[in-house]
C-alpha cells in the first residue's frame, strides 16, 4: 500500500471504476495522451483505450451534455471540466437535465454521470482559473456535490459517485492535489455520500469546512490547542444531500461554531450551514457562528491573491473569539 | 498573389409530391406501395386531430400551454416512419406525431400537456427522450445517445428533431461539431417553420439555408420538403442508412411552415398577418397526400370520413381518461429527485406531509 | 397618474430610461414587434426602432455575450431572458465577464448591463419555466441582483439598474406581472440599488421575503394581526449586495424571523440571510430563524405545482412558532 | 425524385510568400514598399523576444503561466497592421504580437502576466478589450463592440482573434451567426496553430478547414497561410474593408504551427514528438520574410544584429520595470468590484484591512 497524493487517489479510483464497470468512460479536453492537464487520467487511455477515455473538442455544454445522453442510455460518463472557471457553460445541461431525468420521467430515465473539475485557489493561476462555485450546484436539487479533501477521501469518494444512481458533482481541491500524501488501500471500497467526516475530536468549539481549507482548518486546531481550545474539525465532504446531523451534534457539544471555505462569503454554502445552526441549534449555540470565507470580491491575480485566501490565523481568531464570547 | 479554392460544398433539396398533388420524378420504392402510404396519412391525421383537441382542451382551462404541429406533419411523421422500433428518437416539443408513431400513447400525450410527469414515463418506446422544453439543449443527448449504441456495437441510430430557432444556439453547433468528429450514428432533423415564436427564419442566420450549417463541422447536409410526407421520409432512410452503415451523421432541414400559433400562450396576429400565412396551406402536407391517394385511386371520401371518425374517437376516450386520471399523490414530489431518498429531503417530504414546516 | 401592473411598469421604466439615454438598447428573443412573450417590450420597437429594440437569434449565451460587448463599448443593454430556466447559458459571460470588466481593467473598462428575465412559479407554466435561481447569482461578486415586489418598486429599480455603472440582474417575479395594480408617476425617479424595504411595520415578528412571495408574506401578516400578533415585513428587493442594517434593526425589535422565499431551501438566499442574522443578531434573537421555502426538488409539473408553493398558511405558522418560541 | 442544388459555396486559400522565401505571384501594394515590411518584421521579432524573456522568466518564477506565441508571431502582426489605431482588438491570450502593435506596452504585457491587474489597464489602446482566458467567450464581445460601432455610425471596425480550440465552442458559432445576421462590421481570426493544447487539429472538428465554419452563418469565410505575415496583412485588409464598406463579417482562417509548449504549465512532449514539430520550423514566419528581405537587398546581417540588440535591451528594460514595480496596495482588492464600494463590502474590507472578519 504506497503512500499517494489526492489526485493519484482521483485517478485511481477512476481505473479502478473502468475496470469493474465496462460502463465507466472519461471524457473532457486533453484526458487523453495527455492524461489530463493536472494528469488525474494519465495512463487511463494506454489501460483502457480511446473508446473509453475520450478527447473532446473544446465545448464545455457538450461534454456536460453528450455525458446526459450517455448517462440516460446506460453508461456512467465522468466528465472532466479542467478548472471551475469554465464549468459555466455545462450550468444548463447539470440544472436542467442531469439532475432531473429520473424525475421528470418518474424514474424510467435516470442519469448516473460524474462532472469533475479541479477547484479553488491558492497555486498563482492565470485569472478564471480559480473559482470555489460549489454553492451554485449545491443549490440545484437533483444534484449531488461532493468534494474530497484527502487521498483516502477522494478515492472513497469518487468510487462511490461512479457507482452512485445520480448526477454528482465531484469537485477536487487543486491547491492540494499533490500536497498531502497518503495510504490508500486499492480495495474498491467507497465512502458514503451522505455523510460529514470528524477529522479531529475536540469539546470548546467545532470547524466546519471541506475541500482545500480543511488544511488551514486542522493547523488552526493544532494551534488552539496550544493554547488550551479543544476544536472539533468536520470535513463536510458531501455538501448536497447535507448531513447536518453530524454537524449539530458536534455543536450541540461544543456549543459554538466557525464555519470555514474559501468561496465568497455571501451566498457560499456556509451561510446554508449557519442557517441550519440558527434554525436547528439556536440553543446550543453559546456564541454566534462565524463563517471565516474569501471576501466578496474576484479573486485577484497571483500578485495579491494571498490577499483572498483565508489564512489559518483567521481560523484561529474566529475560533477564539468564539470561545471567548461571554 | 496565390489563391486556390480548397474545398467546396454544395447543398441539394430534395422534393418529390409537389403541393398539387403529383408526383415529381420517380417516387421511391416504399411509395409504390398505397397502404404504406396510407399509414403515413393516417398517422397525419391523426396528429391532426389530437393537436385540435388539445388545442381546444387547453382553450376550456383542462390542459397546460400546448404546441400546436398544425402544418408540420409530415416532417415528424415522414422521420419516425424512416426509423426502426430499436432506434432513439430525440425530440423537441412540437413533435407530437413522431412520439405517437413511435408508440407514445394519445393519453400519455394528455398527460404530459396536462401537468403530469407520468406523461414522460411512456411505456412505448423506453429508450426514446421525453420532449425538451429549454430549445436544443437536446442535441447533445442525441450526440450521447448514438455514442452509446456505438460502443455497445448495436445496429441501431438516432433522430433528434429541433426547430429552426434551435438551429443558433451553440449546443445544436456543438452538438453536430462533436458528432462529426465522433462518427456517431445520429441524424438531426430541423422543423425549419419558418419561425421561431415571432422571429422569422431570415432573422435567425444570415445563411441562405439551414441545412448548410453541415459544412462548418464537416457532416453531410440536404434539405427537404417538409409538406411532403414522401421526401421526408425517404431523406430520412438515406441519411439513416449512412448513420448505420458508416457512423456517418446527416442534418437534415425540411422546410415547412408553422400555420398555427407559436402555442396556445401565443398571439401570432400580433407579428404576422393573413397574407403570410393564406398562400402556405395551399401547400400543407395532408391535403396532399391526400390528393395523391386520391389520383392513386387508393383513398375514398368513406375513407376520409371514417378515418376522421375513427380519430376523434381515438383522441375523445384518450382525453376522457386523462380527465379521469387523478393527480399523482402530492407525496410523489420527493419520491424521483434521488434513486433513495437522502434524509436531508426525507425530513422535508415528512413536514410538508404533514403540513408543518421544516426549515 | 395611472394604475398600472408590474410588467407595465418595467415597461414604463424601461421606455423612459431609453428616452433619456440614447445609449440604452433592448434586445432579447421577441422582444421587438411581438413586445416580449408577456409584453414587458411592447410598442417599444415602435417608439425607439428596430435599431434599439432587437430582436436576437434563439442564443441566450451570445445575448448576454453581446450586451457585454455593447456595454464595454458605451452602451446600456437592457438583455431579455425569456424564462430563467433558459438564464444557465448566461452564467459564462455575467460571471466571467460582465461582473469582471471593471476589476480585471482597474475601471477602464466597465460592464453597464442589465440582465432582465421573469423568475418564479405559481402560474402553470410547462417544465423549465419556473425556476427561482436568484442565489446563484447572489454568489457571483461583481454583479447586484434586484427583485421588484410590486409596479412602483419595479419601475423605480429598473429605472436605477438601467443607470448603474455595473452590471445588475433584474429578476421579475412574473406571477404577479399583473396582480397588482398600483399608481405609479412616470417621474424617472428611481429607488435606490441597496436598501431593504419595511412593508409593513410590527413588533412581534419580522417577516423578510422578496418577489411575489411578498403577496403571501403580507396575507400571512394580516392574518396575523387578526390574532394581535404584529408583524413586520421586509421586501428584500436588492439581494446583492445586501442591505443587511435594515434586517439586524427589524430583527432587533421583534427578536424573531422568518425568511419566506420561493425558491429550494438548500442554498437559498434565505441561507445567507439567516446566516447573517446568526452572527451579529444572535443576542437579538428569541427564537430560532425560521425558513418557509421550496422544498429541496425539481419543480412539479403544473398538476402538482401547488405542493411546491410555499402559501400563506406555513407563512403564519412558522410566525406563531416563532411567538410562542419560549 | 427531384433532387436541385440550392446552395454552393467555395472556400478559398491565400498564400503569397513561400517558406523558400520566394513570393508566389504579384504581391500587394504595401508589400512593395520594403520599409512596410521591415515594419512588419522587426515587430515580430520583438515579440519573439519578448517570448522568449517571458518563458525564461516564468522558468525562474518571476513571471505566472505565460503562453507563448512562437512561430504564430505573422498571425497577430498580420491582422493589427491592416488594422487603424481606432478599430478595436479583442485577443485572445496569445496575441502578444498584436497587442504590442497596437500599443500596449511589454511593461504592461508583463504586468499582466505577473499576475497584475494593471496590465489590463493599458495605456494605449484604450477601447483594446483585455486578454479573453474562457476560450471563445470573448467573441460575443467582439460582436457587441461592433455593433455599438456601427449604430454610432463610426468607421471603425473589430477584430477578434481566437485559437483553433475556439471554433468548437458554441459561443464562437453564436456570435459568428449575430454578426452574419446583424451585418456588424466584425473580422473573426482564427490563429490555427494545430493544436489545442494536446488536442489536435483533426479533433477538433470533422470540417476539413476551419474558415468553411462560415458557411454555417452565411458570412464570408477564407484560409490564409498564417506563416505568411503578408498574405494575412492582404487577407484582413480585405476583410477588413468589406467589414467597414457593407458591414459585411468575415471569418478568417490562419493555418500556422505552435512550435512551443501550449503554456509554461504544459509539456508538448507528452503528446507529440519532434518529428511532428521538426517540419513546421521550415516554414516559420520570421526567417521567412528576413530571407525574404535579404533577397531584396533590403536587410543586412548588421541591421539583424542591431535589431536583436535592441529588441533585448527594450524587452530587458521592461522586465526589470516590471519587477521593480511593487504589487498594488492590498485594499485595492476590493475597489474596482462595483463603482463605489457598497456598504457590505466596505465592511468586509475594514475587517480585512485591520486583520480581523467580518463574518
Ligand atoms: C433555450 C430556450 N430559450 C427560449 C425558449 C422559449 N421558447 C420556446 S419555443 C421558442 C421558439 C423555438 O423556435 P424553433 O426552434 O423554431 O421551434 P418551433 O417553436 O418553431 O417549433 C422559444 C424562444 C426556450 N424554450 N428555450
Ligand atoms: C472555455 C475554456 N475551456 C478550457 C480552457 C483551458 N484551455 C486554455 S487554452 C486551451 C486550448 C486552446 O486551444 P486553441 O483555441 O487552439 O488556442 P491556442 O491555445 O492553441 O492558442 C484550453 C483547453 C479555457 N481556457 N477555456
Ligand atoms: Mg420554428
Ligand atoms: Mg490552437
Amino acid at each position: 500500500m504506497a503512500e499517494i497524493t489526492l489526485v493519484e487517489a482521483v485517478r485511481l479510483a477512476l481505473a479502478r471504476a473502468m475496470e469493474e464497470d465496462e460502463s465507466v468512460l472519461v471524457l473532457g479536453e486533453d484526458v487523453g495522451v495527455d492524461g489530463g492537464v493536472f494528469r488525474a487520467t494519465d495512463g487511463l487511455i494506454r489501460r483502457f483505450g480511446p473508446d473509453r477515455v475520450r478527447d473532446t473538442p473544446l465545448a464545455e455544454a457538450v461534454i456536460a451534455g453528450v455525458s446526459v445522453g450517455l448517462a440516460v442510455q446506460g453508461f456512467r460518463p465522468v466528465a472532466e471540466i479542467q478548472f471551475m472557471g469554465f464549468i459555466y457553460p455545462t450550468m444548463d445541461q447539470m440544472v436542467n437535465h442531469a439532475a432531473r431525468f429520473r424525475n421528470r420521467t418518474r424514474g424510467r430515465l435516470t442519469c448516473p454521470m460524474v462532472l469533475r473539475a479541479p477547484y479553488g485557489g491558492g497555486i498563482h493561476a492565470p485569472e478564471h482559473h480559480s473559482e470555489s462555485n460549489e454553492a451554485m450546484f449545491a443549490h440545484m436539487p437533483g444534484l449531488r456535490v461532493v468534494i474530497p479533501s484527502s487521498p483516502a477521501r477522494a478515492y472513497g469518494l469518487m468510487l462511490a459517485a461512479v457507482r452512485d444512481p445520480d448526477p454528482v458533482v465531484f469537485l477536487e481541491p487543486k491547491r492540494i492535489y499533490r500536497a498531502i500524501k497518503e495510504e490508500v488501500a486499492d480495495d474498491g471500497s467507497e465512502q458514503p455520500l451522505d455523510t460529514c467526516f470528524v477529522l479531529r475530536e475536540g469539546t470548546d468549539v467545532t470547524l466546519v469546512t471541506w475541500g482545500a481549507m480543511s488544511v488551514e482548518t486542522l493547523a488552526a486546531a493544532e494551534a488552539l490547542a496550544e493554547t488550551e481550545i479543544s476544536a472539533e474539525v468536520i470535513d463536510v465532504a458531501t455538501l448536497k444531500p447535507l448531513d447536518m446531523a453530524t454537524i449539530l451534534a458536534s455543536v450541540e457539544k461544543t456549543g459554538r461554531c466557525v464555519i470555514v471555505h474559501e468561496a465568497a462569503l455571501t451566498g457560499g454554502f456556509g451561510g446554508e450551514i449557519a442557517a441550519r445552526l440558527a434554525e436547528h441549534g439556536l440553543m446550543s449555540l453559546l456564541a454566534p457562528v462565524q463563517r471565516v470565507t474569501g471576501h466578496d470580491i474576484v479573486m485577484p491575480l497571483p500578485r495579491l491573491e494571498d490577499q483572498y485566501m483565508p489564512g489559518t490565523d483567521r481560523v484561529v481568531a474566529a475560533a477564539r473569539r468564539a470561545v471567548e464570547f461571554a | 498573389m496565390a489563391r486556390t479554392t480548397v474545398a467546396s460544398f454544395a447543398i441539394d433539396r430534395v422534393a418529390m409530391l409537389g403541393s398539387d398533388g403529383q408526383m415529381r420524378g420517380a417516387a421511391p420504392a416504399f411509395a409504390a406501395d398505397p397502404a404504406e402510404l396510407i399509414t403515413l396519412y393516417r398517422a397525419m391525421v391523426l396528429t391532426r386531430s389530437f393537436d385540435a383537441k388539445a388545442v381546444a382542451m387547453q382553450r376550456t382551462g383542462r390542459l397546460g400551454t400546448y404546441a400546436s404541429v398544425l402544418g408540420q406533419e409530415a416532417v415528424g411523421i415522414g422521420a419516425v416512419a424512416a426509423m426502426r422500433p430499436e432506434d432513439i428518437l430525440v425530440p423537441s416539443f412540437r413533435e407530437h406525431g413522431a412520439q405517437l408513431w413511435r408508440g407514445v400513447t394519445l393519453e400519455e400525450l394528455f398527460l404530459y400537456w396536462g401537468g403530469d410527469e407520468r406523461g414522460s414515463n411512456f411505456a412505448g418506446p423506453r429508450d426514446d427522450f421525453p420532449v425538451a422544453i429549454p430549445v436544443a439543449s437536446h442535441t447533445p443527448h442525441a450526440v450521447g445517445a448514438a455514442l452509446a449504441v456505438k460502443l455497445r456495437g448495436e445496429d441501431r441510430a438516432v433522430v433528434c428533431i429541433m426547430g429552426d430557432g434551435a438551429t443558433s444556439k451553440g449546443d445544436f453547433y456543438e452538438s453536430l461539431n462533436l458528432a462529426g468528429v465522433w462518427s456517431v450514428p445520429a441524424v438531426f432533423l430541423v422543423n425549419n417553420n419558418q419561425w421561431a415564436i415571432s422571429v422569422p427564419r431570415s432573422a435567425q442566420s444570415a445563411a441562405e439555408t439551414l441545412a448548410q450549417k453541415a459544412v462548418a463541422v464537416g457532416i453531410d447536409g440536404v434539405q427537404v420538403d417538409g409538406n411532403d410526407v414522401i421526401a421526408v421520409r425517404q431523406v430520412m432512410a438515406e441519411a439513416l442508412a449512412r448513420a448505420r452503415a458508416e457512423g456517418r451523421p446527416t442534418l437534415v432541414e425540411a422546410v415547412t411552415y408553422r400555420l398555427g400559433d407559436h402555442t396556445t400562450a401565443d398571439d401570432a396576429r400580433r407579428y404576422r398577418d393573413d397574407a403570410e400565412v393564406s398562400p402556405h396551406w395551399e401547400k400543407e402536407p395532408v391535403a396532399r397526400l391526400r390528393t395523391y391517394l386520391r389520383g392513386l385511386g387508393a383513398w375514398s371520401r368513406a375513407d376520409e370520413e371514417k378515418l376522421l371518425e375513427d380519430c376523434r374517437a381515438q383522441v375523445d376516450a384518450a382525453a376522457d381518461a386523462f380527465l379521469a386520471t387523478p393527480p399523482q399523490p402530492p407525496e410523489t414530489i420527493f419520491d424521483h429527485i434521488y434513486a433513495e431518498l437522502p434524509a436531508d429531503l426525507a425530513a422535508q417530504r415528512a413536514a410538508a406531509m404533514e403540513g408543518s414546516d421544516d426549515g
